[in-house]
């Protein structure tokens, strides 16, 4: 069993007000010199079986379809632990 | 023989029975859909009610587009049934690529609840022929996720074509680019809107006006002048 | 580890037990053993400690809250009384409405959206096991200083709790309060209500009768959080956890599942509608530990479960934290064995998890299994209803006679108007004072449709009946400072001010819920104030005619030594035939005439212009007149039936200006006042006097009104006019002689404070 | 300027509604063989200067005490870009 990771954020050019009212908050915090702050998703999700090619493609598939939504956001599939041993 | 509406209810959805009532209030029959079933019982018209459907997560309307009635909802609004998407309901439709764009978080990342006031910028919808184009009514708007956006072209095309159905006045409550509070499709049979027209039938209930009963009027006559 | 087996606990006596870790103290300890005849299991221990904790056992307060049963005025429309989830009333037409108040003081301290998120749920369970539909929810809040920055975390993820769960079951939020005080800073106070409105024969009670009948757990999987979160939360232990110290005795928070809920609303419902229960209750406080034992004990026969069955999302729990876990979102129902497979085909239509747990036994023990062995056996009354009861010792605080005697009346009073016209100002724009509409904005308060009144008007008001009108009302309100002056008189204020709102509303009061938020009962200072409050609202309910249906109470608010304010919170539930005649807040007409009615005197001890232009707490709160305030009630009543009045604002928290404020800003207009002969300007606008109304009266029926308040009794004084047409951009309110204030310069005044601080 | 991440996740024992709202769809959408969701949150910030080790232990500050509740959540600090040139 391995796991795979899909991060999905906002595009850039889309508003990200939570993002932003991380960053406002910064200040107050005490904290100086963070520039830019985004907020995304992370899902994590947790595969039966071998993480190959195939599998890799699948989950692609299922991020740009149902993760995310491509028409605000963007997305990254990553395998985490070593694995890829299927090879 | 009155028009039958249906109202779809999602695992979520709260106000069905509401838009169930309003439908009644216009003079039609409402008819109940349910998630599981792709059979839309010969309903003249559809309604995606407003709610949380699945908890509204992942994303507003994400998990309920995928079920069995969608299937049939997508196929008979691309044949030209009168479908309208009220808050939730308009997400399902931008998540189905019926309307184009999406809905985001609000600006200022709060739920808000309020009266309204909103201009009708086409009459010529399935949905919206009893107002005026250019009338200002004020309905409730309630919601988290009601931002709309769109790239520039989109945005464009919209306006140019007289797509942009209601826009936001006086304040604009979530960040919606170009004030922009519900779209239709080319065809006009498909239109999606945040604030909530079904809220705004009685005038004793809710904000005490019936701003909204004519989404429900237009539709009957709409049906009944096609028959 | 072993497994620890009924069998097991005979043979070995004597192996130590951590029941001191687990809250029980040695007396208490020493009972379980004399009532099983032998020491307790591992799993049977977990279960009566959680069962014994203060928040399920009322362990500390029982003796005081026998008064709500003894001293209960006569009142046909109890239908369900204390004792169950929650009481039922009579409201008309065949309706019966459930409703009650609950608080989450302390989860929400610690993680402010899921503590309170979580009650809200925990209440709608309450009132769903009653048989009901949930239709709206009120959320009584207190907070410390609203410019104290840990306020700034907690309101704000209380609010966005409050919503976000509530939103989600669609469930409109009519009502509620927010007030700020430093002595809520280490303990805010999250109290949440839910009505309910079914048919009389539609009321369901929990029980488990009828040997044989199935137990069914449905709703969501059992998971590993909030293991023992009342008797750690809810008692005394929590002090262990202020901020830093959290990691050293982690607090258990559960996160919530709106959704969830949603489906089991809806799930329930539908089972309800095919008569499929026998018996029913939510899980809440103390997991199944409470659903099975209180089942069991109130039913007529003993009930046998097996653990093994219970859906788990951690397969790793050990039995004892199954039973004492809360996670939320689930429901416990004894149901007919021919009637299960109808249960389980409509859990499934609504993809709610369902499983049979066990069932009811011929005899009187509840027994509990785990992989095939027995690891409780227990007579399940003396875990749910037969806890210990302490009678606490109490004595008036030797501060109390100091504070009372450091009279409000004598604090340096306005000079001039100008003073007078700062003050106003200053006071209006209070955070107590301002207008909470950046927080209400956050509610859903039109979902479902029957909305007739809610923020920031006296009461909510939702309609019951489609075809009839019928509707019922409900107002919360507590104020702590007047309790903290005398908790007797305090208690009664919170209940006058709770009946005098559901009044002016129009509807008819009929029976009451509270919540009684108080410090460590461990404390005689405390105990006082409990009983005093306690006993004040018991006498106060029976002299108004308003029962106690249920109610909750949170002990242990206090940070160190320092208690919380003694903090009553009286919910008032009103029935109106007609909502088509309910009485707004707001001043709409042009020329109309204000009465204010009632008397007012020189009462200023505990008073919002105490607080906000001295910073002083002292002397003694209002009186209480309680027949004055049931005349008041009638007259609002009758005039609104009749149609005599268009508007009507009850007078509490900054006195007559508040509430003429409130109601110009509500509807945009202005108001012109003239003061009283017999009154100061100052003691006419500011004096907190109970039993007090302003009304707005149409000149046609200025003389059938004033001739019914006079020939009732009822003082009413003609205090000036509706003034300026509706959102007349030069409205002013003015005090003849005194000053004027523009509208606008009160709207920003009253509008910005709480968008200022949180937005 | 570097990218920090901070990852927030639930704590394994506390339920978390979103993961398994995402789990359940997933049969539905003809999507087999994954065992487990669960859906956190992704934060990306834009660091002024250099990732030190100084900078990192005042990121794992602000990402316990604001950017995740560790009463319910726990999180993971890591430099997405090659950076700490810095040392
Ligand atoms: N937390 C809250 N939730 C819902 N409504 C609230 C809340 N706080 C205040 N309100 C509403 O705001 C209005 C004004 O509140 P308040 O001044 O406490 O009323 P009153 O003094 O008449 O009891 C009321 O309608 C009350 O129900
Ligand atoms: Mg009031």
């Amino acid at each position: 069993m391995a796991r795979v990771v899909v991060d999905v954020m906002l595009k850039p050019e889309i508003l990200d007000p939570q993002g932003q009212a991380v960053q406002r908050a910064l200040p107050r915090l005490g904290f100086q010199g963070i520039s830019d702050v985004r907020q995304g998703k992370r899902f994590e999700l947790e595969v039966d079986g071998p993480v190959d090619d195939a599998a890799l493609a699948r989950i692609h598939e299922l991020a740009e379809t149902f993760l995310a939504n491509t028409v605000i956001e963007d997305f990254v599939v990553k395998v985490e632990e070593p694995a890829v041993e299927a090879k | 023989m009155t028009a039958r509406i249906g109202v779809v209810t999602f695992p979520g959805t709260l106000d069905d029975r509401d838009t169930q009532r309003a439908v009644r209030v216009a003079g039609a029959e409402a008819v109940p859909l349910w998630h599981r079933d792709k059979d839309l019982k010969q309903v003249d018209a559809v309604v995606l009610p407003g709610g949380f459907s699945y908890g509204d997560y992942l994303r507003a309307g994400a998990i309920s587009r995928f079920s069995p009635v969608m299937e049939s909802v997508i196929e008979q609004a691309k044949a030209g049934m009168p479908v309208l998407g009220i808050c939730n309901g308009f997400q399902v439709l931008t998540e189905t690529h019926l309307l184009p764009g999406a809905m985001l978080r609000n600006n200022h990342l709060h739920f808000i609840c309020r009266d309204q006031k909103l201009r009708v910028e086409t009459n010529s919808t399935a949905w919206t022929a009893d107002y005026e184009t250019g009338q200002e009514i004020s309905i409730p708007l309630k919601n988290i996720d009601g931002r709309y956006v769109a790239d520039e072209r989109t945005l464009d095309m919209l306006e140019a074509e007289g797509r942009v159905a209601f826009r936001y006045l006086d304040v604009n409550p979530n960040g919606s680019l170009r004030d922009i509070a519900g779209i239709t499709n080319e065809a006009g049979n498909v239109v999606g809107l945040m604030p909530h027209p079904e809220h705004a039938v009685e005038p004793l209930v809710g904000t005490g006006r019936t701003d909204g009963l004519g989404f429900f009027t237009s539709i009957l006559k709409n049906l009944v002048g096609a028959r | 580890m072993t497994l620890d087996t009924v069998k097991n606990a005979e043979q070995t006596p004597e192996a130590g037990q951590p029941w001191a870790d687990l809250g029980l103290k040695p007396d208490e300890y020493e009972r379980i053993r004399e009532i099983l005849g032998r020491r307790p299991t591992g799993a049977e221990l977990a279960m009566y400690s959680v069962m014994w904790s203060e928040h399920c056992s009322y362990k500390s307060s029982k003796v005081h809250l026998k008064q709500f049963g003894e001293k209960v005025p006569a009142n046909d429309a109890m239908l369900v009384g204390i004792g169950e989830n929650a009481g039922v009333v009579d409201v008309g037409q065949g309706y019966a409405v459930t409703f009650k108040v609950e608080s989450h003081n302390h989860p929400s301290y610690i993680e402010p959206y899921q503590g309170a998120a979580t009650g809200v749920g925990g209440i709608v369970r309450d009132i769903l096991a009653m048989g009901a539909r949930p239709v709206a929810v009120v959320d009584p809040l207190r907070f410390g200083a609203a410019d104290h920055p840990d306020t700034k975390r907690v309101l704000p993820g209380v609010v966005a709790g409050i919503g976000g769960y509530g939103n989600c079951l669609g469930l409109p939020n009519i009502g509620g309060e927010v007030v700020f005080d430093s002595c809520y800073q280490g303990n805010p106070l999250v109290n949440a209500g839910c009505i309910g409105v079914m048919k009389h024969e539609d009321i369901h009670l929990a029980k488990a009768s009828g040997t044989g009948n199935k137990v069914i757990l449905y709703g969501a999987r059992t998971g590993g959080d909030g293991i023992g979160g009342v008797s750690v939360l809810a008692s005394e232990t929590f002090e262990a956890a202020d901020p830093d110290g959290v990691t050293a005795n982690r607090p258990a928070v559960q996160v919530g599942d709106p959704f969830q809920e949603k489906l089991l609303i809806e799930c329930t419902l539908e089972i309800f509608k095919e008569n499929l229960v026998a018996g029913i209750q939510d899980l809440g406080g103390a997991g199944l530990s409470c659903a099975t034992s209180e089942l069991a004990s109130a039913g007529s026969g003993g009930m046998r479960v097996d653990l093994d069955t219970v859906p788990l999302r951690d397969s790793t729990l050990s039995p004892e934290e199954i039973l004492m876990s809360e996670s939320q979102e689930r429901m416990c129902a004894v149901v007919e064995p021919g009637k299960v497979d109808r249960f389980m085909e409509i859990c499934e239509k609504w993809d709610v998890i369902a499983t049979v747990i066990g069932e009811v036994t011929e005899g009187e023990r509840l027994e509990i299994f785990w992989h095939g062995e027995q690891i409780v056996d227990v007579p399940p009354r003396t875990v749910a209803h037969e806890g210990p009861v302490y009678q606490r010792p109490y004595a008036r605080p030797t501060w109390q006679d100091a504070l009372q005697a450091d009279d409000a009346n004598k604090l340096p009073r306005p000079a001039n108007a100008t003073e007078l016209r700062d003050q106003v100002l200053k006071l209006i724009a209070s955070p107590n004072q301002a207008s909470k509409a950046w927080i209400t904005d956050q509610y859903d308060r039109f979902v479902q449709g029957n909305t007739i009144l809610a923020q920031p008007e006296d009461a909510g008001m939702v309609r019951v009946d489609e075809d009839t009108n019928l509707g019922v009302a409900m107002a919360t309100d507590g104020n702590g400072r007047y309790a903290k002056l005398d908790p007797y008189a305090g208690a009664q204020l919170a209940l006058a001010e709770s009946y005098r709102n559901v009044a002016a509303s129009g509807a008819k009061p009929l029976a009451i819920s509270n919540c009684l938020n108080f410090g460590s009962p461990e404390d005689p200072d405390v105990m006082w104030q409990f009983a005093e409050a306690t006993r004040g609202l018991a006498d106060a309910c029976l002299q108004l005619g308003t029962p106690v249906t249920g109610g909750n109470v949170s002990l242990y608010n206090q940070t160190g030594e320092t208690a919380i304010h003694p903090t009553p919170v009286v919910a008032v539930l009103g029935v109106i035939d007609d909502v088509t005649r309910r009485t707004p807040i707001a001043f709409k007409e042009e020329g109309q005439l204000l009465y204010l009615l009632g008397e007012t005197h020189e009462e200023f001890g505990g008073s919002a212009w105490s607080q906000v232009v001295h910073d002083h707490l002292g002397g003694l709160p209002p009186k209480v007149d309680l027949e004055r305030e049931r005349l008041l009630a009638e007259i609002l009543i009758s005039a609104s039936r009749d149609g005599m009045i268009d508007a009507a604002h009850d007078l509490s928290d900054g006195g007559l200006i508040q509430a003429v404020v409130e109601s110009c800003l509500r509807g945009g207009t202005g108001a012109r006042l003239v003061v009283p002969d017999d009154l100061d300007a100052f003691t006419f606008l500011l004096s907190e006097s109970a039993g007090r109304a302003v009304v707005s009266v149409p000149r046609s029926e200025e003389l059938r009104f004033t001739d019914m308040c006079g020939a009732r009794g009822l003082p009413a004084t003609r205090i000036g006019v509706v003034d300026g047409t509706v959102s007349d951009a030069n409205a002013v309110v003015e005090v003849q002689g005194e000053f004027a204030l523009p509208l606008e310069e009160l709207r920003t005044a009253h509008t910005q404070t709480i968008p200022g601080l949180f937005a």
